[in-house]
């Protein structure tokens, strides 16, 4: 038997890797990707704490199902946003996008 | 008795490998003989001009932005659908609200003229 | 147990029995009697797949009207040995820019991804891989990867052609794919179930789906060809302007891969038409001899496979923009109309005698269709009559 | 060690090590591939955790549309697709340091939780997690609030991004 702390820990594990993407990546649809790894991490939390807790109690997969929207949503604005960016300024290096610091 | 994951995590792995096997059956017994000339991108006999990988057209990716949205809300029906027998009949007009939100999406970008081949 | 009436479960027991004779722990021999299974299995239909070769060719000779393969054996059916052999001895070349690990594992993952549908696929009555509660979703999983393949070969192959070729077929498998899942929905409706054997045994025991839900097969039909890149939506091949598509730069034995994954996923589509609304291995007597359901089974498989030859011979090739625009402005609206027709209906009429369901379904899709027509006959007379004073000073 | 264990053990290591690569590769395409492997590996473990329906709506919605998604729009944005410099910021350092905090701490609140050693309890008989779970989204005393709105977040979404992709101006 897989005691839960398994999953927890390779979550953190996956939510940490995904958090150092997200800071230090220079393109901005590679931050996107990490963004995608922490989202992944929160999702099998939730589906391990659903299936080691009550089984019956379906708010764990549903929340998780929710996360899917949550990510399907993301992606399509974030990567537009990228886009229409992309097509002003000709680039997608995040740190090369400083309109917004004076 | 039967274990449903275990056979479908098998069939995965044996559907990966066994195409595997014909490529390596051809690997031993083709010729081969590399020059730059049957190396070189085949366009036709014309010589390659530029970058092979080209930028796509944006209009592409706005199917793929609405492809995404409808994708997720079928996830959403599958449930739903499979539980429309035992369910009583007001469920289904949850159903159809939530698939009516969506196609009026589609209808607006529609409208504003967003599918249109640009 | 009785070999004729239970093929799979009376070889598992007597193998389990001699495995576990041998020595072998439970787990690890049932692991193995699996892999032999799943062997026999993909090799059946691997055999198929090469019998197909012979079919299309001869049929098209036939649509077009020559002779076709007739050197070979009885009627050239022994054509498709020699033209594996000519794959496997083929050089195989690799443009020099290629991305080499992406560009080789793209053919394995292309078929591969076909493969994975026979997983779920009910033969006869219990003759199947599994019986998953899932079957539908996995089925729209394994096209996951097969668009990844795709994708990735035309990516890897540094061609532009390729690449063109590559996001003009992911861009329609996509878009189709929305009409094909939602007329996967239809029979889940009805059966409450996402398994494929639920499905067939619920025909069996009442009614084939195509008699309750005719648009929703013909909306499967059209998707399934859409995905499969067959003609009339064939122009990720274009050869008179891409050249072949996604897998130019393929020969040998990769590019056969290609070729075996796209013929099988075609046979395959007609057998998930035949199970989805055709009853699967339905026929006279299949109940007490599973292995005549098969036959029935890969009889019907064979002419929804026919029936996609038919339309790819006949019918010339779309445009892009045509194509992509006829999934989101007809068929994607058309899909979810019958979607909320068949939910509204369905429950309504489940309670009453079995004629008066079947007849209320049947006249329900009917009703849909004759509105579609008319909706389009409408707008296509409209816009007839915003084209035709040009046309007619064109011939003056 | 059991079965199921060696399977996620190799599943984990697989998933870690692509997820390093995600943030790692230089070309975006394979990052893009690598995130794939990496999500799949998660689908292999909500298959583990008898999730069927969320493993298979993982494989459907993450690599049948997320990542074609992403490939889509690296090929749009290609100039930057060969990334020759640095893929990475020149604080990193700070970055690295940062996360290293963020992940001992999350792993010290894990270890300090009295509930970590629990096993899950084998699932019932004949249990259908898709049927359990149509009839908990729609039924009004439970999810049908939050199955709506994600109807209404997903077409904001629609709208905002096609308007956003395809501004002319």
């Amino acid at each position: 038997m897989i005691p839960i702390s398994w999953y927890l820990f390779l979550s953190a594990a996956l939510f940490s890797v995904g958090l150092f993407g997200v800071l230090v990546r220079k393109n901005a649809i590679a931050i996107l990707l990490s963004v995608e790894l922490m989202l992944n991490a929160v999702n099998i939390n939730l589906v391990s704490f659903w299936r080691y807790g009550n089984t019956a109690d379906m708010a764990g997969q549903v929340f998780s199902i929710i996360v899917f929207a949550v990510a399907a949503a993301e992606v399509a604005v974030g990567l537009s946003l990228v886009y229409s960016v992309y097509r002003r300024r000709n680039t997608v290096i995040a740190d090369e996008l400083d309109m917004m610091k004076w | 008795m039967h274990n449903t994951w275990l056979y479908v995590g098998l069939f995965l792995i044996v559907g990966i490998i066994f195409p595997v096997i014909p490529l390596v059956l051809s690997a031993l017994v083709a010729p081969r003989k590399p020059n730059p000339i049957k190396q070189s991108t085949y366009e036709c006999g014309l010589e390659t001009v530029g970058e092979s990988q080209v930028q796509f057209k944006a209009q592409y990716y706005v199917f793929a932005l609405v492809f995404l949205i409808f994708d997720v809300e079928t996830v959403f029906l599958f449930p739903w659908a499979v539980s429309l027998n035992i369910q009583p009949y007001f469920v289904v007009v949850e159903g159809i609200l939530f698939i009516s939100i969506l196609i009026a999406g589609l209808s607006y970008t529609w409208r504003k003229g967003m599918l249109e081949w640009a | 147990m009785n070999f004729w009436s239970d093929p799979i479960n009376s070889v598992y027991e007597s193998w389990l029995l001699a495995f576990t004779g041998w020595g072998l722990d439970a787990t690890l021999s049932q692991v193995i009697i699996y892999i032999l299974g799943i062997l026999i299995l993909i090799t059946f239909a691997m055999v198929i797949d090469i019998l197909l070769v012979w079919v299309e060719r001869k049929v098209v000779a036939r649509f077009q009207g020559r002779l076709g393969p007739n050197r070979i054996g009885p009627f050239g059916l022994f054509q498709p040995i020699p033209d594996v052999i000519k794959l496997i001895i083929k050089e195989d070349t690799t443009p020099a820019n290629a991305d080499k690990f992406v560009y080789n594992l793209a053919p394995v993952l292309s078929l591969a991804s076909v493969l994975f549908l026979w997983a779920v696929v009910p033969l006869a009555v219990n003759i199947f891989g599994v019986d998953l509660n899932i079957a539908l979703l996995y089925m729209i999983a394994t096209g996951a990867f097969g668009t990844l393949s795709i994708i990735m070969a035309g990516w890897s192959s540094n061609n532009k052609y390729a690449l063109l070729g590559a996001y003009r077929q992911v861009a329609s498998m996509i878009s189709f794919e929305i009409p094909m899942v939602v007329s996967l929905l239809i029979p889940a409706i009805i059966t409450g179930t996402l398994s494929m054997k639920t499905i067939t045994e619920y025909q069996v025991n009442n009614f084939w789906f195509f008699l309750v839900s005719p648009l929703g097969a013909l909306l499967f039909l059209i998707a399934a060809i859409a995905e499969l890149g067959r003609s009339p939506f064939d122009l990720n091949e274009g050869e008179s302007e891409i050249v072949s598509g996604y897998h130019i730069e393929y020969s040998g034995m990769k590019f056969g891969l290609f070729y075996a994954g796209e013929m099988l996923h075609a046979f395959t589509f007609g057998g998930l038409l035949a199970v989805l609304f055709f009853g699967g291995w339905h026929g006279p007597f299949s109940s007490e001899f599973p292995l005549l359901g098969v036959l029935y089974f890969v009889a019907k498989a064979m002419f929804g496979y026919w029936i996609i030859m038919w339309i790819k011979y006949t019918v010339p090739r779309i445009r892009i923009d045509h194509m992509l625009l006829f999934n989101w402005k007809f068929l994607t609206p058309l899909a979810f109309a019958l979607l909320i027709v068949t939910a509204l209906v369905h429950p309504l009429l489940k309670d009453q005698p079995q004629w008066i369901y079947i007849l209320g379904m049947f006249l329900s899709n009917l009703l849909l269709g004759w509105v579609t027509i008319e909706i389009l006959r409408g707008r296509s007379a409209k816009e007839r009559a915003a084209v035709e004073p040009v046309a007619a000073v064109g011939h003056h | 060690m059991e079965p199921t264990q060696i399977i996620f053990l190799v599943t984990a290591i697989m998933m870690l090590s692509s997820a390093v690569m995600v943030v790692s590769s230089r070309h975006l395409v394979h990052a893009a591939l690598w995130l794939i492997v990496t999500l799949f590996g998660a689908a292999v473990l909500f298959a583990l955790l008898e999730a069927t329906f969320i493993a298979v709506i993982q494989v459907v919605v993450y690599i049948g549309a997320i990542a074609i998604m992403f490939i889509f729009a690296v090929m749009l944005t290609r100039r930057e697709l060969r990334d020759s410099a640095d893929p990475w910021n020149k604080g990193w350092p700070v970055a690295l340091a940062l996360t290293a905090v963020v992940a001992v701490t999350l792993g010290s609140f894990l270890l300090k939780w009295d509930g970590l050693l629990k096993t899950s309890q084998p699932m019932a008989e004949g249990y259908d997690s898709v049927a359990s779970l149509g009839t908990a989204l729609i039924s009004p005393d439970a999810f049908v609030l939050p199955f709506e709105v994600a109807s209404v977040l997903l077409l904001a979404a629609l709208l905002g991004s096609v308007y956003v992709a395809m501004n002319k101006k």
